[in-house]
């Protein structure tokens, strides 16, 4: 059988792919793509946690962070569209008309 | 009438029910037809006031995650006074600057209700939920100049790191169901309460990754890069309104997940939030003294006010605990009139913000640069406002529970902050106008908001004693 | 009664406020109205000197309400033969710089009475209110509208001595905020209830080390109030860009603020780390005496001249309170009193001088006595005044604190009598130059002698520094009682102290362990 | 033993997936692959007897989510980051600082799994007492969501309008002012 | 009753001060010399009131009310009268009413309102004057110490358009206010030693105590600081400086403060504390070495000076050290006779100094003089007496008084102190009769410059010279027959007379009641007398010969003078220049103290250091958050980082603490 903290493992493992994302791409919708690698991530904690306890609600969890994740995704890529209207550009570091 | 189950829900579902009929009116008016949408908003607020009121000691609860104790009811009613501030400065800026009302309204009203759900949720996966609802909201709110490129790059900053915060968050909320098998804070609390400090890392990494998420609403350094940009790219109004109604919610969300389900832990989570607090307020304040838009000073004035809310929090003991809210009453109207009047004198095409924009102002609007005066004086913490009372509640609090060091970094940096306060008073008074400036007409509307928000700030000012109480009461029933 | 001496001048700035004035028609009315509304008010006061009764050191007219019961924060105020004179003292300043702004103030009238008026509400507050919570109150509100008045109508400095002033007396008065709060927890950890109340907290007894503390915070708050050597740099900037009417109150009144905590505060609340720290304090001042004097005799501008012999004659004050004894301690209020009238005479006709000649550099004038005679006598007069020649108001109290000081160690009193030379050499050359020798500058020929308004308010002052060196009694024999109470209390205390420390610490431990929460001073070590 | 090496396969498969996905410079690669590590999750939540939640993944985030990620990155139509140099005149604008979030993402995973290795209470298995067909019928999910989940679900939906109203606010076109 | 005698100048005073500019000079200067001579009037009263009481028990006391109280410190606004103190409100208040009727003729040039204004301030002074002596205890004698001090700044600087004027009012009462910084420390020590001011109390309490015998005790500490204030106000080294200068004011002025009254309070003030002083022989022998060393280095200057009222002020300042070596020898009774008799010829001698100048329009230097005998007969006149009494010819005021000193002072067994009072006598006659021979006699010179106008009082000036108009010529003549008549009160034993001055005054040098020694009946032994008369014998000689000297050098051999000068050029200079003291002063304390003020302690201190450090405080606050501020890149990766720093800086803390 395999542990649980094999799954929690893979879980911060695929999080910590999600941030590095956010740090080393410098396009837009990949950095949105890695914001959902890391709550992907943490829906697997959820799940392994709800396994080992036996439990639904962490699947019930998941589902409502689905939701919220294309919640999320359906704001950004509006926002990323305005960005590109704006500035024909996806770079992030594109946008530094506020600073200091 | 109040006695079912669904009590506790009055007051958000009051709310929700005013943005969407606001929604509906928008969709079903004919074209080119106004319709005083913002009175149905505030309608629906004031109903959420009254039945707060009546609920008030009856500790009601619903579906078992939201409760309505007298904390949740504080912060609803501030909530409230928050929303109906920001609708009446907003009406003449919707018309001066062509937003869409209808969405405009809806989402106001959809984001203060996430924000009351969110202070009186009992359970993390609520809270979680509650704080998609009003950041979404205010996401869009701040960029809802679509024309502006400033106002969507500000959006863009703010939802990216807001969804990369929430992942923390959620995170956390994760690890903490893992440990103690449930969401709900009390069975959390109970959980916490049987562990034994030291062996479980885990908790402590779950602790860390929650305090982080909040942090960040509350934009405590360092998770704070966010707020000046997203404060000076927001309409004048909305910042406002984000800078007081976001963080009276988060705070309350905060207050009561680490007061009530991780207070036995408090001796892990103290030392960190002290750090927190004492960086945030020195940064606040120090960077503040740099700026030239007033817009972002505020932003950054208001990273500082977080630093005083912190000592608070740090403090922990009754005092506190009832400090916190007071002072969040009182940086509420405060800094909303400030940003009222900001946006009052912004146009359509210049927002006016500059703080050269304001030299002079006395000459030429001595009612308006008086009421800004009060509400920075009353930032600055000055008596009889209630900026003061506010402070030297938290004050007194740090000094209670023995944090001097806490107290004189806050008031230290709260004279610092005096002097870019004053910068401002300076301009108003005791330089010329130019002969360029332009000062546009003031609405009634957003007049009688500003001055019954400068009688509120010197009124609590002088005689506090009835919200003091009020504020004793709310923590007495629950922490 | 008490409340009404700071309420009415308080509702005169409100009246004000709701005077129409958009174009300033009605100038002449606003002016009427603050300026009859501060004489009322000095009538008030005069009144409640009246009613004073000389042989009692308890507190009179004392009026207190609950304001916020959950921390024994109470509306508390009353007056004792220490404040009392104070508030007459403001009651009877506040018209005569009002009258002096007729003059002077022609822009923005309305908006200058209002601040004048609150800023009087404000001072008469801070002298009579017996409540800790209370007194910060009104200590801190009277920065905002002295802010204003040195920063809207000052000279053209304004703006940065404004600022100064203000961040640098908040600055020293933020730390007194926490000690006032450690004071009233430490209220609550002995006796389970917060309070602010003074006479409550006089009860209380400190430990040492924690009185070592809340003595430095609350001191260092008055010392730059004072202000005192080495803290004083605000003021030549403050006292020379406020507008006349600034200086004449700052001088006569806010410094006094600062040597009336002392007394009123620092000394009776800690009386253990006041008598350690006395002789520092004293040191200190004794510099600020002869530094003070030396730096104003090398002035070229007359107001900053005045404002550094300000620093000289109130090191006086601070020596005769830490000499602690009837003579100094006395000397020391009438000193304020004393300085008060002379100081705020001095800037009154410094002002007229600007006023008519917009310059305040001695070396724009010179021979104005040919011109002004009447000006010039009255100035002479105040001068001497100032020099403490005796059978005018200065000589008393300088006599009184030299005394005390004496018999307290004769070092301070040797060196501190230097200031009498001192005082005389600056304040006559400056006399000397302005005054004496021949016109030396054409525009000068023509000033104006002093018109009616002005030799009212210059011969109430000099009839006042008359009296008080005439009939000195008149104003000593009040504070009498107090004076005696006070250092009745000092005294005790620190002997009560010294002669059973072991039960003290016992009791201090104690009080200790009944705190709900963290100990009170393993805390000062942030 | 067969479950091991699923497990092993698919975990290796969604982190090899997810770390093409960063890896990549065209974003409609990107969404490929990170519907296949989708998929690659949804196999583990199914070892996890969560059947249910496999299904939804599959249809709710590689059907729905990854299509509107899909239909903006050809609305944007930009197959490229572009490779213009920004304004780096600012030390923390020097491409370092990416790398040193990559860095930091390391940390991040050293000290969760030295955390998850040092807490006993996650080494057991994972199947824990209770036997799978409780927790993965559907009909106790539906009776837990609609009893203790019902406030969140209703404010879900909420959520959702926000996001309607938001993303119509946000993306409508200029010029169509009612 | 003894109140009016101060209070009728003060409403002199008054009246004046306030509607002085619309009297007429006739009406004003009337009321200055009523008021005078009222307090004139009450005084005689009062001294034939108490010399009509037993010897010891002459004193009138009267307490006007409580002044200070404080503790136990009680300072009662008392005013009494005793001999001592009948002898000085005498002097003041006649020779006052003298100078006072004198003025009224010589300021008569002024215009109405500083006419009125000088006499304002001369009554003002009269009246502290009088409070001075009248006191009954420290702090009251102080106010008149001050009192006098301020009228005569006020009085030197009265011609105020003149600069030298000015500034001469000016130093005299800043040095008077060194003077009086020690007086005050004194009267401080006293109370805390004694726990009281009064002089009485005082005497009473250190007649009770051991006299200080070559220790240097509580008494002695005090009683010197006393004679520092004493120096300063009767101008003897080292603060002698202002006296001179104050010549600048009006020469009534000069009369009666400068010589007369205020100069010698100092004296005054130790007669008046008697008991204090002898229970300190070493202050004593202190002030009887400054009184001496004032006197011969005073008598040295006026030698030289070429300035008629200087030469009499130098002659002043010796006189009084002459003075204080008395009391230094503890002749109390001697010093306070000497300073009766010099009010008398000092004021005449200054007085007519002012009818020459007058008769001048101003001219003050005796090298422009000479030969005016035939056209000021009665100035003349006069001022030989003067001269000759001060120079201690025999059987004039002078002689007597100086000659009780030079006996007393030889006495006590200081011969070398009598070497150097006997050489200043010698100065003095020389010196006053070289003044006498080069303004009166010999050719007139004063025509051959016109004397260009330095003194308000020069109307036209008119050529042929008007001797002294009666108002002055009055007070000359009065004083005159005083400077005369003065001595024989105080007639030594030796030559047969009673000294009824030193019985009189014996009273008020002893403690409360004790029985006065020195009373008129004991006789002297026979080498006593002898003694005394050898010396008068010696003094008058030594008078003699230096107006013989005088004569021959300056009537007889011009040419003589002219060629000392230039033999001993430099001692001449040095003595023309009064050594140089001033310089020395300003070179040495003055100037140091003022640019270390300025560019020190201002410029340096206040501004660099203090000023320095408060904005310092707030330039690194803005410098901070100008750094601080960069941080805000505006890419929102930096922001992202920041944020993940802060999570991994948290979760590191927690798991790796």
């Amino acid at each position: 059988m395999i542990p649980l903290s094999h799954y929690l493992i893979v879980s911060a493992i695929l999080f910590a792919i999600g941030t590095a994302g956010v740090f080393l791409r410098r396009n837009l919708i990949t950095i949105l793509l890695s914001i959902e690698i890391m709550l992907n991530a943490v829906n697997l904690t959820f799940i392994a946690f709800a396994r080992q306890h036996g439990s639904v609600d962490g699947q019930i969890i998941v589902f409502f962070v689905m939701t919220v994740a294309a919640a999320e995704a359906a704001v950004g890529l509006a926002i990323v569209i305005g960005l590109f209207r704006h500035r024909e550009s996806l770079n992030p570091d594109a946008f530094t008309l506020l600073k200091w | 009438m109040f006695n079912s189950s669904f009590d506790a829900v009055v007051p958000m579902v009051c709310v929700t029910l005013a943005a969407l009929a606001v929604m509906g009116a928008e969709a079903f008016r004919s074209r080119g037809e106004s319709l005083p949408v913002g009175g149905l908003g505030i309608v629906g607020l004031a109903g959420a006031a009254m039945s707060s009121v009546l609920l008030w000691n009856r500790n009601a609860a619903s579906f078992g995650v939201i409760v309505a104790d007298n904390f949740a009811l504080f912060v609803t009613i501030t909530l409230v006074l928050v929303g109906i501030l920001t609708i009446m400065f907003s009406s003449p800026v919707v018309k001066r600057d062509g937003l869409p009302k209808g969405e405009y309204y809806t989402l106001i009203l959809f984001s203060v209700a996430g924000m009351i759900m969110m202070a009186s949720a009992n359970d993390l996966l609520v809270i979680f939920i509650a704080l998609e609802i009003l950041s979404i909201a205010v996401y869009v709110l701040t960029g809802i100049r679509r024309d502006d490129p400033r106002a969507t790059e500000a959006a863009f900053k703010y939802f990216l790191l807001g969804a990369f915060s929430s992942a923390f968050f959620l995170y956390g909320i994760a690890f903490t169901y893992g440990l103690a098998g449930t969401t709900r804070l009390d069975r959390i609390g109970a959980f916490l309460a049987a562990q034994s400090m030291s062996d479980n890392r885990l908790i402590l990494v779950a602790l860390g990754l929650l305090l982080v998420g909040f942090a960040f609403k509350i934009s405590a350094v360092p998770f704070h890069m966010w707020t000046p940009d997203a404060y000076e790219g927001a309409p004048a109004i909305v910042t406002g309104f984000m800078s007081t109604g976001v963080k009276a919610a988060a705070f309350a969300a905060f207050a009561r997940v680490f007061l009530s389900a991780f207070e036995p832990f408090s001796g892990e989570w103290a030392p960190v939030v002290w750090w927190l607090a004492a960086a945030t307020m020195i940064l606040g304040t120090v960077v503040g003294v740099a700026q030239s838009n007033l817009k972002r000073m505020l932003a950054y004035s208001s990273i500082a006010h977080g630093g005083y809310l912190l000592v608070g929090l740090v403090a922990a003991n009754q005092v506190g605990k009832a400090a916190i809210l007071f002072y969040l009453l009182a940086y509420a109207v405060t800094n909303l009139a400030a940003f009222g009047v900001i946006a009052m004198l912004g146009t359509k095409d210049a927002a006016n913000d500059e703080l050269r924009d304001y030299a002079g102002l006395w000459h030429a609007r001595p009612a308006l640069a008086g009421l800004m005066t009060v509400c920075l004086l009353s930032l600055g913490g000055l008596p009889p406002t209630v900026g003061f009372i506010g402070k030297w509640y938290i004050f007194s609090a740090a000094v209670g529970a023995g944090y001097y060091g806490l107290a004189i970094i806050g008031v230290l940096t709260s004279v610092i902050s005096v002097f870019f306060y004053l910068r401002v008073v300076v301009m108003m008074y005791m330089s010329d106008r130019p002969a360029t400036a332009v000062c546009p007409p003031v609405s009634t509307v957003g007049m009688v908001a500003l001055v019954a928000s400068i009688v509120v700030i010197l009124a609590l000012g002088i005689l506090p004693t009835p919200v003091l109480t009020l504020a004793a009461e709310s923590i007495a029933t629950i922490f | 009664m008490l409340t009404l001496s700071w309420l009415l001048p308080l509702a005169g700035a409100l009246a004000v406020m709701f005077v129409p004035n958009a174009d300033g028609r009605r100038d002449g009315v606003i002016r009427w109205l603050s300026l009859v509304t501060a004489i009322g008010t000095f009538a008030v006061t005069l009144a409640i000197w009246g009613g004073f009764d000389p042989d009692s050191a308890a507190f009179q007219f004392v009026e207190r309400v609950p304001w916020i019961p959950a921390f024994g924060i109470d509306y508390f105020i009353g007056v004792d033969g220490i404040s009392l004179l104070l508030v007459v003292l403001t009651g009877f300043l506040t018209p005569i710089a009002l009258l002096s702004s007729w003059g002077s103030i022609e822009r923005k009238v309305k908006e200058f009475s209002i601040f004048m008026l609150a800023l009087e509400a404000a001072m008469i507050g801070v002298f009579v209110s017996l409540d800790l919570f209370l007194f910060y109150v009104f200590w801190d509100a009277m920065l905002i509208p002295m802010y204003f008045l040195i920063g809207i109508w000052g000279y053209d400095q304004r703006v940065y001595a404004a600022v100064k002033f203000m961040l640098y007396t908040m600055a020293g008065s933020v730390l007194m905020l926490i000690a006032i709060l450690g004071l009233a927890y430490l209220h609550s950890s002995a006796t389970g209830v917060y309070s602010f109340d003074l006479l409550k907290l006089y009860a209380l007894d400190i430990a040492p080390q924690t009185q070592t503390w809340f003595f430095l915070a609350f001191t260092l708050a008055f010392a730059i109030k004072v202000p005192l050597f080495p803290f004083h740099t605000w003021l030549p900037d403050a006292h020379v860009q406020a507008p006349t009417a600034g200086s004449v109150i700052l001088a006569g009144v806010l410094l006094k603020m600062g040597t009336y905590g002392l007394l009123r505060f620092s000394f009776p609340l800690f009386p253990e780390a006041a008598t350690y720290f006395a002789p520092w304090l004293a040191v200190l001042a004794v510099i600020g005496i002869v530094y003070g004097a030396l730096v104003a005799m090398v002035q070229p501008d007359m107001k900053k001249l005045v404002a550094y012999s300000s620093v000289s004659h109130l090191g006086f004050v601070v020596l005769g309170i830490c000499a602690m004894n009837v003579q100094g301690v006395q000397g020391a209020i009438y000193q304020m009193l004393a300085h008060g009238v002379s100081t705020g005479g001095l800037f009154l006709m410094v002002g007229m001088l600007s006023d008519r000649r917009h310059t305040r550099l001695i070396a724009d004038f010179g021979g104005l006595k040919a011109v002004v005679p009447k000006l010039t006598a009255a100035f002479l007069i105040i001068t001497l005044a100032s020099i403490g020649l005796p059978g005018l108001n200065g000589f008393i109290g300088e006599f009184l604190i030299l005394l005390g000081a004496f018999r307290w160690d004769p070092r301070f009193a040797v060196v501190a009598g230097l200031g009498v030379i001192l005082s005389a050499v600056y304040m006559l050359w400056m006399v000397q130059r302005v005054y004496y020798g021949p016109v030396t500058h054409a525009e000068n020929a023509t000033l104006r002698d002093l018109v009616p308004r002005e030799w009212v308010s210059v011969v109430a002052l000099c009839g006042i520094a008359l009296v008080m060196g005439i009939a000195p009694m008149l104003f000593l024999r009040p504070m009498e009682a107090s004076v005696d109470a006070l250092i009745q209390r000092v005294q005790t205390a620190q002997t009560l102290r010294v002669k059973d420390d072991g039960r003290q610490k016992s009791k201090v431990k104690s009080q200790r362990s009944e705190n709900t929460s963290e100990p009170l001073d393993h805390t000062f070590d942030f | 033993m067969p479950e091991t090496l699923i497990f092993y396969l698919l975990s290796g498969l969604a982190i090899v997936t997810s770390a093409l996905v960063i890896g990549q410079r065209n974003p409609m690669y990107s969404v490929m692959l990170l519907i296949a590590s989708f998929g690659a999750l949804a196999g583990l939540y199914v070892t996890l007897d969560a059947p249910f939640v496999a299904v939804a993944q599959i249809i709710i985030y590689a059907g729905a989510i990854m299509v509107l990620f899909l239909f903006v990155v050809m609305l944007l139509n930009a197959p490229q980051e572009d490779a213009a140099e920004w304004d780096r005149t600012h030390p923390l604008r020097q491409p370092g600082v990416g790398r040193f979030g990559a860095l930091l993402a390391l940390l991040l995973v050293v000290q969760l799994s030295w955390a998850l290795l040092r807490t006993g209470s996650v080494e057991v298995p994972v199947a824990g007492a209770v036997d799978a067909e409780t927790i993965s019928s559907v009909r106790a999910v539906g009776r837990t969501l609609f009893t203790d989940y019902v406030f969140a679900f209703e404010a879900t939906s909420i959520l959702i309008l926000v996001a309607m109203v938001g993303a119509v606010v946000l993306a409508h076109r200029e010029g169509e002012e009612r | 009753m003894l109140a009016l005698i101060p209070l009728f100048p003060f409403i002199g005073f008054l009246v004046n001060a306030t509607m002085g500019r619309r009297l007429s000079k006739g009406l004003s200067g009337a009321v200055a010399c009523a008021a005078m001579i009222a307090s004139f009037a009450v005084a005689v009263m009062g001294v034939l009131e108490i010399a009509g009481m037993p010897a010891d028990a002459r004193v009138i006391e009267q307490t006007v009310y409580t002044w200070i109280a404080s503790g136990d410190l009680s300072l009662d606004m008392t005013f009494r009268l005793d001999p001592l103190g009948a002898v000085m409100v005498l002097v003041i208040t006649g020779i006052g009413s003298l100078i006072h009727i004198y003025s009224t003729a010589y300021m008569h040039d002024e215009v109405d309102s500083e006419f009125a204004r000088y006499f304002s301030y001369l009554n003002l002074f009269a009246a502290f004057m009088l409070v001075l002596v009248l006191g009954g205890n420290f702090v009251v004698m102080f106010v008149g110490w001050e009192g006098v001090g301020l009228c005569s700044y006020l009085l030197i600087g009265f011609w105020f358009r003149k600069q030298s004027a000015s500034d001469a009012g000016k130093k005299a009462f800043v040095v008077n206010r060194i003077g009086d910084y020690a007086f005050v420390l004194g009267m401080l020590f006293l109370f805390t030693q004694f726990g009281t001011l009064d002089f009485a109390r005082l005497a009473s309490i250190a007649s009770t105590m051991p006299v200080e015998e070559g220790v240097f005790g509580a008494i002695s500490i005090a009683t010197l600081m006393l004679f520092i204030g004493a120096t300063g106000k009767s101008a003897q080294i080292p603060l002698y400086t202002w006296l001179p200068d104050a010549m600048e004011g009006p020469t009534p002025v000069s009369a009666l403060i400068h010589a007369a009254t205020m100069v010698t309070a100092g004296v005054y003030m130790i007669g008046r504390n008697a008991v204090l002083f002898s229970h300190a022989p070493e202050t004593l022998f202190i002030v009887a070495v400054i009184g001496a060393a004032t006197a011969l280095m005073a008598g040295t200057i006026g030698l030289v000076q070429n300035d008629i009222k200087r030469v009499l002020a130098y002659s002043t300042v010796s006189q009084l050290g002459l003075m204080f070596l008395a009391m230094g020898v503890g002749a109390f009774g001697a010093g306070i006779f000497h300073l009766y008799t010099h009010a008398f010829f000092k004021a005449l001698l200054f007085l007519g100094s002012g009818a020459v100048i007058h008769a001048l329009h101003g001219e003050q230097d005796i090298r422009n003089m000479g030969g005016l005998k035939k056209g000021l007969p009665v100035t003349y006149w006069t001022f030989l007496i003067g001269a000759l009494a001060i120079a201690g010819v025999p059987f004039l005021a002078g002689f007597f008084s100086k000659d009780e000193i030079l006996y007393e002072t030889f006495h006590e067994g200081h011969t070398l102190l009598w070497l150097v009072g006997a050489i200043t006598s010698f100065l003095t006659a020389t010196y006053m009769f070289r003044l006498v021979f080069l303004t009166f006699h010999g050719e007139r010179r004063h025509d051959a410059l016109a004397s260009e106008p330095s003194h308000p009082s020069d109307s036209a000036p008119s050529h042929h010279l008007h001797d002294a108009p009666p108002a002055m010529a009055l007070a000359l003549i009065v004083l005159a027959v005083g400077s005369v008549l003065a001595g024989y009160i105080g007639v030594p034993h030796a030559l047969g007379g009673h000294n009824q001055l030193a019985a009189w005054l014996a009273p008020s040098f002893q403690a409360g009641a004790a029985v006065p020694e020195v009373g008129g009946a004991e006789a002297l032994s026979d080498a006593e007398a002898a003694l005394e008369l050898t010396l008068m014998g010696v003094s008058s000689a030594i008078a003699i010969s230096g107006i013989l000297l005088a004569a021959f050098v300056w009537v007889k051999r011009r040419s003589i003078a002219d060629a000392m000068a230039r033999r001993f050029s430099g001692l001449h200079r040095l003595l023309l220049n009064k050594y140089y003291v001033d310089e020395v002063y300003d070179a040495a304390v003055v100037n140091p103290v003022h640019v270390m003020s300025r560019e020190a302690l201002w410029r340096g201190f206040d501004v660099q250091v203090v000023d320095g450090a408060v904005n310092g405080a707030a330039a690194i606050v803005s410098a901070g958050s100008g750094i601080l501020r960069r941080l805000q890149t505006g890419s929102v990766r930096t922001y992202a980082s920041s944020m993940f720093v802060g999570v991994i800086v948290i979760l590191g803390y927690y798991l790796w603490r």
